[in-house]
């Protein structure tokens, strides 16, 4: 849901020969790309979610883009309207002061970033590797209609004809999982509010025992618990460990 | 348009269709921005008017219209502060957010057959889906003005948006099934005729899903009964207490952007959009396919008729808003879990049944079968070039 | 009344009663009324109803075959008018339904109508083709009569020892046995056991008389040892008793060892033990006859004239047998046999089965243990070591006699001559009264072996018939005189006929007996008859095989001594002064029961030689079982290099041997006694005073011709010394050995230990820990940071990843 | 926002070619691998569950490409309406581990009074 409208606007680049479609490619790509390395790079746990809620938009652009719209909708609606702001909510009920912006250790970082780069090179070098992959055969128009999804989620499978006699080897449809997924969305919402039940009632355990243990002395302890775990013996009654 | 672009002024096809692109935005976006400032006047007449005043009536003459020019004004010079504590890049992308989500919206609306800024084939379902991210941005800005009150009121806001999604969502799906599909302009077209064709008149259950919508929506713009987001004596502006100059005049364009958006697709899904009560148009025997101008007279009427339909919405909408008293959190959670939803499911699956009875009922259009309709896609790419012959488009532009 | 049918069940129920009285007694002794003492009643009964059914055999004998005197002229072929011929007697056997099997008598010789026996099985055990075993009865007159001997002495002994053992019936206090702690032995009484042995004995004693073969004479024959070691060791407590019973036991099964080596002969050589022929229906229901001992070694076809059979001369020749072929050999065995193949076989055949008699009845080499079989309580001597046991030795012989060839009779009458010798000399000098008696019974038994070796069959049974009816009055009155003093020595007592006439009298009738006392030619007591005949048959012997004369003088020599040694124990008993006063005047009459049998056992020693004028006369009756084929004279080669004739019984009672035999047995007789009265009644010689003179001698036969110290020295020791030495070899060089083993496996197994504790262990402890160890070291893998779980995850995802793409290229290009 | 002027340096002359499938891949890897990195770094729960959110939809990139009518090469042939419908479920079900994950790490949050993923290693060897 970027400011597209604005980038259209934007003038320097050469206009002749644009390809739209890559251009608007490229630019919700870089979206994507820009704030997913951004949701690594925010230490502000607040700003990650901003961050991965604009990246998550930019796919749905992609989505768009590759022609699939009711998934791109799906996205935005489901993915982002919807869990992204569970995501946030969380975010919003844990955001206290010491865990905002929890540092990791700066091995981790190193660590995590070098195993990052290897699987990068290696999904990088699959994905080039195949030339098919490479261009696009031209000209191939498609109307993307949602209605054959919502056949194919109900059974009947309209978009492709299979190959050879029509009844005999038409691509399976979709009933089952359709109802396997609803079921199973049930089933998770029951348990995520059983979960989440109504433990809320006492007040959650850190402003408890900070409040009970000692003045404010302890609150810059408290924040310390995340810089490093190793220290034993915190001034936290039984908690952590 | 674009056909005129590109042959008369002989532009490359790419640069043809961006200069549409950008005539349909700035088009929609003032549309947006004038409705606003109608609306903030409208809303004063009408608030000053219920409570037996006269509201404004000295700025710019006799009627006070230029009041919400006034407003603009002194928002625009007022200082946009912004609390020490608050986290600043998030304070201030907040509102942008907010806006940007209702504003999305319109890009799909149809205003008239075929003026619509790019015809979604999942029309409905974008408009809902970036309904939702609205919500973002009160979150955003609850959060990052650092004060409990506006905190708490975001999180009220967001839970009663995010929970009211759903009846609304289960209320659209009804006319998308009588339809037959999500693109709004289908779904006007389904509805041509006398006003007996609306959905609104099609079976009873439409008729009772129309007033949940209405509930339902009033509640996701954070409207009149429910706008306790930013109405508790605690709170006071909710989540945009910390606001105040242009950022905040985002917010309470988002806010009015939303309610005319809201109005308007309910008038696309239930009140025949652009087919005005008495199909004038097809009286005078005008029809798209005619001559030059016809189209272009028909579109006109539509345009009319849609804009009369959204504006009373907005009306009804701030009418709700000086009579009803305001809910509390709980009774709003309880409309909308208790009332709403399971009403709007019962309305669905009878709509639904009185499909699959009578449908050679009310509505003749969707007397063909289902299987019918399958051998419609089937039957070949004549009918699939058709249709997306004049949805076709080498480059897709998106929201 | 068919006698084959009734003779086999009067006879065979008289056996079995005294079995079911035993075990009545076995079961139910010590309740049969206070201590048991219903017990002698049962066993009384029991063999009191035998002797009633053995009469009614013996009437039903006498009525199918009367007794009549045999006239035997001097012609061998004077065919016998008179009461055999329609004796036909040994009827067919009817075939019975029951599982009898009758069977017609022995064969005869067309002279004489050879005996009369009825023969057949109760129950056949066996039957395996050559080996038969079966249960079965051969009944003669000699049967019939032993059964009606042996139970007429077995009821009055009963009788007796029911008043004899009343001191069983309470506690008893053994004096001979004097325990450790100095006490004589208390113990309870053993009254209802006595009379269970007698029965067992008894039903034993009758078994071996009845028996149809030889196995089953063997199993009585080893019945009745066992009874006897019962009897004997009574009074088990007593060492001397139990080792008098150990001794006799195994004395006997050394003669029966001998016995078992002629079975085997037989059975090996001829396939049946069986005396007489049997006629079973055979498997294809034809009747079959398997012929018995006596018509294999004297088939009638050579009128029954002894030969080596066809199986002997076969077996012998077994070698020349596997040389010809199948068919020829039955016509080359008569060859053979004149070759004089098996010959030696039948010898050694008879010879085993007497060396069983020599055990039996206490022949020469065997007949230590009689002497010491007094140790048991005197109604078990007078039965079982005078009249029945001892006797059955004889018995057998006379039964197995058509079966002995001249060679074995002579070693039998030797062996008879010798034991008579010898008995009566140790009796001379014997002081215990029960000892004399032991040693003349040796003697008298001597005295039947000596005539049935030399041919006199019905003298030698006649003999043992008449002994058994005095031997056991004397062993009575011996009893009721121990009864009454209470000690066996002679020495103390003397005197004691006033105190008991009746025993006194009763005992003069016994004596007398015994040593043939009569008026010749008129009459005599039933040793007279018996004597003579015996004395008749030696001197026709003796006539003719001069070489042999010898054993008549034995006879002779014997006579006079039994006579001595009888009268001298009758007088140093009865006569003369009381030597021990306190015996003196603790003697008492025994009371009836004991008395009563004695009288009646008198008068049978009276009696029972005399032949009634209709020719009845145990002889006469004897007569009519007379083998066949032993009739005549028969001579025979004799395994010792020359020819030997048995003249016939008969001659015997001709005149000249008659004649001298009576006055050679009277005037023996007369001399032995004046002799005895002359030394203690009317002290002209001092026994002292001979007994000084002959010092050597009377030591000798003192101390029983040191037969004992004899084997004592010629078996135990050489036993004892072998056992010493089979010890020495296991202590000095075994046991060493298996130590040594044992301590190489505990070395070995040491060293075995401690490869297995260092190597193996090490091994497997090493790997235990190594693994541990590697555990541990993992364990720490696993942080519990889900951080790093995701970057092992992606870490294996692109290892995987590599891998795929280096090596599975091709797959994956698809 | 470094990052991002990096990656479109290189390829604004793609701006003229027409964007093929593998250029999605591209797109799909790099959020993939921010997904990872993610998990692997942030030392705060929630930020786990972005990186997971992220991974999800490196996958979506990646279904929808394939499925995409217009980006196919000549050889290949795209997945058809299977890719868009494999999206589909894998947003549904992204929506759903998400409810459970956040209702776990409330839970955990409330019991253990923090939210920081190492303090949760009680599991350790």
């Amino acid at each position: 849901m970027t400011s597209d409208v604005a980038a259209a606007l934007l003038v320097p680049l050469p206009l002749a020969g644009i390809n739209w479609h890559s251009f608007f490619f490229l630019l919700f790509a870089a979206l994507a790309c820009g704030f997913a390395v951004a949701v690594v790079a925010a230490e502000n746990v607040v700003r990650m979610a901003l961050y991965l809620v604009l990246s998550l938009g930019a796919t749905a652009g992609l989505f768009f883009l590759a022609g699939a719209e009711f998934v791109g909708a799906m996205q935005l609606m489901i993915y982002v309207g919807g869990t992204l702001v569970l995501l946030v909510f969380g975010v919003m009920l844990t955001a206290q002061a010491p865990f905002v912006s929890i540092k990791g250790s700066g091995r981790d970082k190193v660590v995590a970033g070098v195993v990052g780069a290897v699987l990068l090179a290696v999904l990088l070098q699959a994905a080039l590797s195949v030339k098919a992959w490479r261009a696009p055969a031209a000209g191939v128009v498609a109307d993307p209609a949602a209605t054959p999804i919502g056949m194919a989620l109900v059974g009947v499978r309209v978009d492709e004809p299979g190959v050879g006699a029509p009844a005999r080897n038409v691509r399976p449809g979709y009933l089952l999982p359709f109802e396997i997924v609803s079921v199973h969305l049930l089933v998770v919402l029951v348990g995520a509010a059983y979960l989440a039940r109504a433990k809320r009632r006492r007040t959650p355990r850190a402003i408890e025992v900070a409040a009970s243990v000692a003045p404010p002395a302890v609150l810059a302890e408290h924040a310390a618990i995340g810089r490093d775990r190793a220290r034993g013996g915190s001034v936290l009654a039984g908690g952590g460990r | 348009m674009a056909d005129f672009l590109i042959n008369s002024v002989g532009l490359s096809a790419a640069l043809a269709w961006s200069l549409v692109a950008v005539v349909a935005a700035v088009l929609i976006l003032n549309v947006i921005a004038g409705g606003a400032l109608v609306f903030i006047w409208a809303e004063r007449k009408i608030a000053g008017r219920i409570q037996d005043r006269l509201g404004p009536t000295r700025t710019g003459g006799k009627f006070g219209w230029l009041q919400s020019l006034a407003d603009g004004i002194k928002l625009l010079a007022k200082e946009d502060l912004m609390p020490d504590g608050a986290d600043g890049m998030l304070f201030r992308i907040a509102p942008y957010v907010s806006f940007c989500a209702s504003f999305c919206a319109f890009i799909c609306l149809p205003f008239a057959f075929d003026v619509v800024g790019q015809r979604l084939n999942v029309g409905v379902f974008f408009v809902i889906a970036v309904l939702g991210l609205e919500v973002f941005g009160v979150i955003l800005a609850g959060y990052a003005s650092a004060s409990k009150w506006s905190l708490f009121g975001a999180m009220r806001e967001a839970a009663q948006v995010v929970s009211y999604e759903v009846p609304l969502g289960m209320c659209v799906v009804v006319p998308v099934m009588l339809a037959g599909s999500m693109d709004l302009v289908t779904i006007a077209e389904k509805q041509a005729g006398w006003f007996t064709n609306w959905f609104l008149f099609h079976d009873p259950f439409t008729f009772v899903v129309f007033w949940i919508y209405v509930t339902c929506a009033v509640a996701s713009v954070n409207r009149a009964p429910f706008d306790l987001a930013e109405a508790e004596s605690e709170l006071v502006a909710g989540f945009h207490t910390e606001y105040s100059g242009l950022r905040w005049s985002f917010f309470f364009m988002a806010e009015y952007g939303s309610m005319f958006l809201v109005s308007a697709l309910a008038a696309i899904l239930f009140l025949g959009g652009w087919n005005g009560p008495i199909p004038v148009a097809a009286l005078l025997g005008l029809s798209e396919g005619t001559g030059d101008t016809a189209p272009y007279l028909v579109r006109l009427i539509g345009l009319a008729n849609l804009f009369g339909k959204a504006t009373l919405g907005v009306l009804v909408m701030m009418w709700i808003r000086w009579t009803l008293p305001r809910l509390r959190i709980d009774q709003v959670m309880t409309t909308c879990l208790k009332y709403c939803t399971p009403l709007a499911a019962a309305m669905f699956l009878g709509a639904m049944l009185w499909q699959i009875a009578l449908p050679g009922g009310v509505v003749p259009v969707l007397r063909r079968p289902a299987a019918e309709i399958r051998e419609g896609w089937l039957k070949g790419p004549g009918g699939a070039a058709a249709r997306s012959a004049d949805g076709a488009k080498v480059a897709r532009v998106d929201s | 009344m068919d006698l084959s049918v009734t003779l086999p069940q009067l006879l065979g129920l008289a056996w079995l009663l005294p079995l079911v009285s035993f075990l009545v007694i076995l079961f139910f002794g010590p309740r049969m009324g206070h201590h048991g003492r219903n017990a002698a009643w049962v066993a009384t009964g029991a063999i009191g109803t035998s002797l009633v059914l053995s009469l009614a055999a013996f009437v039903s004998w006498l009525g199918a075959h009367p007794v009549t005197a045999v006239h035997h002229g001097g012609d061998h072929g004077a065919a016998h008018a008179g009461d055999h011929a329609e004796a036909s007697g040994h009827a067919e056997a009817s075939g019975h339904a029951a599982a009898v099997e009758g069977s017609h008598g022995a064969g005869h010789d067309a002279a004489h109508h050879g005996p009369v026996a009825y023969s057949g099985d109760w129950y056949t055990l066996y039957d395996g083709g050559r080996l038969r075993l079966s249960i079965g009865w051969y009944i003669d007159s000699l049967t019939v009569l032993m059964f009606v001997v042996v139970t007429f002495i077995a009821t009055c002994i009963h009788v007796y020892a029911s008043g004899y053992m009343h001191d069983e019936l309470h506690e008893v206090t053994d004096h001979e046995v004097t325990l450790a702690d100095g006490h004589h032995l208390h113990r309870p009484g053993r009254f209802p056991r006595f009379f269970q042995a007698l029965s067992l004995f008894c039903f034993s004693m009758l078994g071996i008389v009845i028996a149809g073969n030889l196995a089953m004479v063997f199993i009585f024959w080893e019945l009745v040892g066992i009874c006897s070691w019962f009897l004997i060791g009574f009074y088990y407590e007593r060492k001397s008793a139990s080792t008098a019973a150990n001794k006799a036991f195994i004395v006997n099964r050394v003669g029966d060892f001998g016995m078992l080596i002629g079975l085997m002969a037989l059975w090996g050589a001829l396939g049946t033990l069986h005396f007489a022929d049997a006629t079973a229906a055979g498997p294809d229901g034809r009747q079959v006859t398997r012929p018995g001992l006596f018509s294999l070694v004297r088939p009638a076809a050579t009128g029954h004239a002894l030969r080596v059979p066809d199986g002997m001369v076969e077996f012998a020749a077994a070698d020349k047998v596997a040389g010809t072929p199948a068919g020829e050999v039955a016509s080359r065995v008569d060859t053979w046999r004149a070759e004089g193949f098996g010959r030696w076989l039948l010898f050694i055949a008879g010879v085993g089965i007497f060396c069983g008699c020599v055990g039996k009845s206490a022949q020469f080499p065997l007949f230590v243990w009689l002497p010491d079989a007094m140790e048991g309580p005197t109604p078990v001597s007078a039965l079982v070591h005078s009249a029945t046991m001892v006797a059955a030795g004889v018995y057998l012989v006379g039964r197995f006699f058509p079966v002995l060839s001249p060679d074995v009779l002579l070693v039998i009458a030797y062996t008879g001559a010798i034991t008579l010798f010898i008995a009566a000399t140790i009796a001379l000098v014997a002081n215990d009264i029960k000892r004399v008696l032991a040693y003349s019974t040796v003697s008298q038994l001597g005295y039947m072996m000596l005539a049935l070796g030399v041919g006199g069959w019905v003298a030698g049974l006649f003999h043992l018939v008449t002994h058994a009816f005095f031997k056991s009055l004397l062993f009575l009155c011996s009893g009721s005189v121990i009864h009454a003093c209470h000690t066996n020595d002679m020495r103390k007592m003397g005197g004691l006929a006033r105190v008991m006439p009746y025993t006194a009298g009763t005992m003069l009738v016994g004596c007398l007996a015994i040593i043939g006392a009569g008026i010749p030619f008129v009459i005599g007591l039933s040793g007279y008859y018996s004597k003579d005949s015996i004395l008749a048959q030696a001197l026709s012997f003796a006539q003719a095989n001069p070489r042999h004369a010898i054993l008549f003088y034995a006879v002779a020599g014997g006579a006079a001594l039994t006579a001595f040694y009888m009268f001298r124990l009758w007088f140093m008993t009865f006569a003369g002064e009381p030597r021990d006063h306190h015996v003196a005047e603790h003697a008492h009459e025994s009371p009836q029961v004991m008395v009563m049998p004695l009288v009646v056992l008198a008068v049978l020693a009276v009696v029972a030689g005399w032949t009634l004028p209709g020719g009845f006369g145990i002889a006469n009756l004897l007569e009519q079982s007379r083998p066949a084929g032993t009739v005549e004279t028969a001579t025979g080669g004799c395994a010792f290099g020359q020819t030997l004739t048995v003249p016939a019984e008969y001659l015997s009672h001709g005149e000249p041997f008659h004649s001298v035999a009576t006055w050679t047995a009277f005037g023996t007789a007369l001399g032995g006694v004046l002799l005895a009265a002359a030394m203690y009644v009317w002290r002209v010689i001092s026994p002292a005073a001979v007994a000084a003179l002959f010092r050597p001698v009377s030591t000798f036969l003192a101390n029983r011709w040191y037969v004992d110290e004899l084997y004592h020295a010629l078996f135990v020791v050489p036993a004892h010394g072998l056992a010493a030495v089979a010890s020495g070899i296991d202590q000095g060089l075994i046991d060493p050995l298996i130590n040594f083993l044992a301590w190489t496996t505990r070395q070995v197994a040491a060293v075995d230990a401690w490869i297995d504790r260092t190597f193996i262990d090490g091994l497997v402890n090493t790997t235990a820990n190594a693994t541990w160890a590697l555990g541990l070291e993992l364990k720490k893998l696993q942080t519990g940071s889900l951080r790093q779980y995701v970057t092992f995850i992606v870490a294996g995802v692109v290892a995987l990843f590599v891998i795929a793409s280096i090596f599975f290229r091709e797959a994956f290009a698809g | 926002m470094m990052p991002v002027v990096v990656a479109a340096a290189p390829v604004v002359g793609l701006i003229n070619q027409p964007v093929g499938v593998a250029h999605y891949l591209v797109v799909g890897a790099i959020m993939f691998v921010c997904g990872i990195v993610c998990m692997a770094m942030k030392r705060n729960a929630l930020g786990v569950l972005m990186g997971i959110e992220l991974v999800l939809n490196g996958a979506n990139v990646n279904f929808v490409a394939f499925a995409s009518p217009y980006l196919q090469g000549e050889g290949s042939r795209s997945l058809g309406l299977d890719g868009q419908v494999i999206a589909l479920f894998v947003i549904l079900l992204a929506a759903a581990e998400a409810a459970v994950a956040l209702a776990i790490t409330l839970n955990f949050y409330n019991n253990h009074a923090t939210v920081d993923v190492d303090r949760a290693d009680d599991l350790k060897g």
